[in-house]
């Protein structure tokens, strides 16, 4: 953990933003027996801190995509909450008008280029935003960069490995960031990968590669930190793989452990490792508390705004179907 | 054999499929399940429920997410006689695989002359409300009747889900098949001995006079519903199931339509270029007499609007076609100089209110 | 401006596509080629002649054999606001990159609510004869005009090409781009200035009044020679070139067809689930005048036979429609009651038999 | 070199197959321009060794699959040569009635599985049929396998990650071959490899990998025997990559060092080593020329078949779309 990575205001933004996504999300799985919320929710309690640790890092308009589990994404990013969870509801105030619920989630005034329900699609979009980014830096003194999430289930797609060669080949400044959690809905890497070494594979492009296996934000913060500011440099794409643990089902509200395909026991060193308890920990209890007090009556209002909020007008359904 | 009087007992159209493949399992050591989570506890949505505990992991295989090699494998594993039954929890995913599907898979037996032939089958479940929107709930089926070389069923009843199951895997031809998982729950009589329902033969599946309703996949239900509003105003719409949509029984319908003289097809799935627009087109070409009938057969389509699937269910409803606005356009066809008219029912079913999330 | 009038002088199709994609990437500097080998001394067949020696290889993109990837990695450049052409030099590998098109490229502007847009071009091309086969000779058009969110566009002649080709690339969606090679080198008047085509018009490419020809993409050639033919018979055919299949100028065809009384669609493609079902589809479902007319229309279609393309070219022959068996087959519409007539004719035309290999 | 690979009999074997190739391709080549076969053909000229390296210790009931740069591999496998020939020239004869030409060719007989004229398409099923031999070798006690070919640029399509992964993790007994000409039609690998590594990622998934750069038969005879002979003891896939080059036009019977993509000095080490002309220096003038004679005479009956056999009837266009 590097020093830095403590100073007061990064403990305290980080702290923040792991805070407000869990408990965001335990709103979520509240609400969701209310059937309020009628979209397939994937939560992404227990694995905040890929998200934040990364997007921590990113600047405002650095951009970031992830999959249909990318609520964490979304916020640590800066997505607007209240949109969100308008989203959820199927509102019009929503982010995409109702258009896109939990799964699709957007917010490009924050830099968060869409979700997808597809797994693996957005892993050649991240590319490809890179790509006008790198021709933009081309005219610019600075470069932005794009960072793409996905599940460990999505490198085993054949998109990832086109596009770490694409990425490689042309420098994008992207970076690729595998959340391994171990399973794809309930199916453990075990049955589907030949072997662990996702790192070294993708090293063989010629890609620096990060295995953290701590789960701890610090450490994912530290690396990224690092990767970001040589990505940024020209450096071209850097791959990150973060072992996190799911902590409730696949989709929806609730925990799973006694459905066969993995223990209470697997689950446990995870709860210990906490990582917004422990994150939490090294805050002043004052400060602590008044982050918390902000985050509850944050989401407050957006679950307000989101039951106010009217349904979308009828007449949407027909509209961005084409763009003018 | 495809006559359901003989059934004794009743099945969910989900345990009609697992019934079919576990028989076909038995009876044939070449057929097999493959793709994500066919070997879990929830066993997609229990269609391949307690295979894997009695045919192992050779027969019952998890695979990786690779749409695309995992149906090349399912197509050379066929090429060497075996019988692959792909699943995919999403028609959407199949857009994954399209190049084995369509440039291989269907293809194959003709390109090589017959030297090599396909038997597979690609399951594949639509989704439908609860947040499925864009990229969990579109019927691509049309895309497949398209190509030849493939067979498309989408069976709208546990009766037909059996019969033609087991009618796919002893296919020597790669066969996708069209799952709606509105449909899951729904119950038919169901005979316990095999059997196969013959492809390319469409069903009757309600008497009517004054106008023809087709119904593709779950729309059969909603056109059903139709036609019971529809009675109530005094209109007579025979309804037919196509069951099979390649090979696809033309003269069923075309018949059906020159009796009543109107043909509403309703997909589930957009209409351009699509199932419906097929079957009206066939049916208009077709020379019904000559000379020439003296009125003009009055023909319409129904499917998804024309837009990408929205999730909230304020918009969604109005993205598919239901019984009322189905009953409504009917009645517009049979009775063109009168108001329009919109029965006034609740657009969701029962077994469709039941399907709750998660997912 | 779509009038072809003040042009001077006389371009191909491939020089047409070039100009238009050399002006455009003159003009803006956010458009840009991607694709393998249009780099290279042959330049797909000249249509990107030039262009990496004036906008070198950051806008004239050689890939690796990645399409799903590079369609992705079009479509997020898009996103970002660049304009991406995305080369293909067959169509049947469309197939690879389906998932990124159906499922992402013609979702996001609706799916994100308008708050992403995807303005890509992807070009793919149609081969034929010369042994191209089952997998270098596939018109799938019809795939993308059933996907709500995609255009579709198939010019017939080096005027629409460039002015097509012009309005793709300005086209805030993604567009398919329909290229038969075998139009690669026929010649028309194109004026030197950009212009665009408006798409969803479909032209009158030859006035008649007894049947209404409607030929897509190559088939126009046929359907223009078929209208020759059947002159020297005494048929008198319109002949109507869509341009565009999606968005579709169903307007267009409907009242030639209703002027006609018969309609012919001939796609360069499979009629099953295909643009020629929408066509006759889309026509016969138009409530033409109230009480409905007293003579039936009289609709039909042709397209590939229903098989996969066999190489050989004694096979091949019969798989493709051409000036004849159409001619053939109106004349059957037209004249019902007199015996088949087939006009002798070469089924090839110069600029097809001028279409030699390697390819 | 091992002894074994020069022992009289596989020499003879060896270069018996090397010259076949060789002879019918400039066969093919020379009749090209008479338009007697329109197809498209993808000369293997040059690039012979590989084929035939490796389906020397093929036996006939193992499969091989390839590319529409088949004509080697259909040959090296024991493809019939008649039956090749009047494919090309388009006759009812033909391997497959005609339908399937130079891209397609196929011989289930001789276990050349259907090539294909859609890069990479055909590496997942090569896997798919290993698939099924590893089924049949639980029952038998020997061990069919399957050997799929590809180009250098097949590597690049996302399939070929994806089959990797599940042949490996199924330890399919299936033999892969990368036949590295450098190029995908004019592109070279440095633009469309981010690294070379190719080996390296494909030991990631733990199988085990062979780079033999030297072009020579019997390097490859060698590694393909002692690897074809682990994976029949179920050892589970292995990777050839065998760098090669072709003599000839992308597609098409000419050269064309003249056009700026290659030249003629990158061409000649590879001249040098010609294996046709190597391997037949290996064997004594009288028994090779005894090969050469075979060969002219087979070649010229295969040539006579194929223009002396009919078209296909009108009514086989229809033959074969489905299977009964
Ligand atoms: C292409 C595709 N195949 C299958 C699915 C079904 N599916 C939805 S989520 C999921 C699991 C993916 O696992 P992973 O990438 O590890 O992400 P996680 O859910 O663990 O975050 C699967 C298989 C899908 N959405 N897309
Ligand atoms: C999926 C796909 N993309 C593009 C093509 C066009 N194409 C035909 S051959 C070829 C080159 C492939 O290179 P490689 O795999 O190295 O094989 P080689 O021709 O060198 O033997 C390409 C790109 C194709 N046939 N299939
Ligand atoms: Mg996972
Ligand atoms: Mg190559």
């Amino acid at each position: 953990m590097s020093g830095n990575a403590h100073d007061p205001e990064t403990l305290a933004r980080v702290y923040r933003s792991l805070r407000l996504i869990r408990r965001v999300e335990e709103e979520v799985a509240r609400i969701y027996p209310s059937d309020k919320i009628k979209s397939p929710v994937h939560l992404s309690i227990g694995q905040e801190a890929v998200a934040v640790g990364i997007c921590d890092v990113l600047k405002p308009d650095d951009i970031m995509s992830a999959t249909y589990r990318g609520h964490a994404g979304y916020l640590a990013k800066g997505g607007d909450l209240k949109q969100m969870m308008a989203e959820l509801y199927g509102k019009g105030t929503g982010c995409a008008g109702g258009k896109a619920g939990s799964m699709h989630l957007v917010d490009m005034s924050a830099g968060v280029l869409g979700m997808s329900a597809v797994v693996g699609t957005t892993i050649p979009i991240a590319a490809g935003y890179a790509l006008a980014l790198k021709r933009e830096a081309q005219r610019k003194n600075t470069c932005r960069i794009a960072a793409g999430f996905m599940g460990d289930g999505a490198t085993e797609e054949g998109v990832f490995a086109e596009t770490l060669n694409f990425a490689a080949l042309h420098k994008l400044p992207v970076l690729l960031v595998c959340e391994n959690n171990g399973f794809a809905i309930h199916s453990p890497t075990s049955n589907r990968w030949a072997t662990k070494a996702l790192c070294e594979r993708v090293a063989t492009y010629g890609i620096p590669t990060h295995e953290i296996s701590d789960g701890n934000v610090f450490s994912i913060r530290e690396v990224a930190e690092k990767a970001i500011s040589e990505i940024r440099a020209g450096g071209g794409p850097q791959f990150m793989e973060c072992h996190t643990y799911r902590w409730r089902e696949h989709v929806g509200p609730n925990e799973d452990y006694d459905d066969g395909y993995r223990s209470r026991d697997d689950f446990k060193p995870w709860q210990d490792n906490d990582q917004v308890a422990l994150t939490g920990a090294m805050l002043d209890a004052t400060a602590r508390d008044a982050i918390d007090a902000e985050i509850e009556a944050e989401i407050a209002e957006a679950v307000d705004f989101a039951e106010q909020s009217p349904w979308p007008q009828p007449e949407e359904l027909f509209s961005h179907v084409f763009a003018d | 054999m495809s006559s359901p009087t003989d059934a004794t007992r009743t099945l969910s159209y989900v345990e009609a499929l697992q019934e079919a493949v576990e028989q076909e399992m038995d009876r044939d050591e070449k057929v097999f399940v493959i793709g994500l989570n066919v070997d879990d506890h929830k066993s997609i949505q229990g269609t391949t429920k307690g295979l894997i505990h009695k045919f192992g992991p050779d027969r019952v295989m998890d695979t990786p997410l690779s749409e695309d090699a995992v149906t090349g494998i399912s197509i050379g594993a066929a090429m060497a006689g075996m019988r692959p039954i792909h699943v995919h929890i999403r028609m959407d995913f199949l857009m994954l695989c399209m190049n084995q599907l369509i440039n291989m898979g269907a293809k194959a037996h003709y390109m090589y002359n017959g030297q090599l032939s396909v038997p597979m089958v690609s399951r594949s479940i639509i989704g439908k409300s609860w947040g499925q929107g864009a990229q969990h709930s579109q019927g691509l089926h049309s895309m497949f009747m398209h190509v030849p070389g493939l067979k498309v069923v989408a069976p709208t009843n546990a009766y037909d889900a059996k019969g033609c199951m087991i009618a796919a895997i002893r296919d020597n031809n790669p066969v996708i098949f069209v799952e709606h998982r509105l449909l899951y729950y729904t119950d038919a009589p169901v005979p316990e001995a095999p059997y196969t329902v013959e492809f390319g033969k469409a069903r009757i599946s309600g008497r009517g006079s004054d106008i023809t309703l087709v119904g593709i996949s779950y729309m059969l239900v909603e056109c059903l519903r139709a036609r019971n509003l529809l009675a109530e105003v005094g209109i007579s719409a025979e309804v037919v199931d196509p069951v099979s949509l390649m090979p696809l029984d033309v003269d069923t319908i075309a018949a059906s339509a020159n009796r009543t003289g109107k043909l509403l097809v309703v997909d589930n799935a957009w209409t351009a270029a699509g199932a419906s627009a097929e079957i009206v087109a066939a049916v208009c070409e077709r020379p019904v007499s000559r000379p020439p009938r003296t009125k003009q057969l009055v023909v319409g389509r129904m499917g998804f609007a024309p837009t990408t699937c929205p999730t909230t269910p304020e918009l969604e409803k109005d993205f598919y076609p239901n019984a009322a606005t189905i009953a409504s356009k009917a009645y517009a066809m049979v009775r063109p100089d009168e108001k329009a008219w919109i029965p006034d029912v609740e657009p969701t079913l029962p077994h469709e209110a039941a399907f709750r999330g998660p997912f």
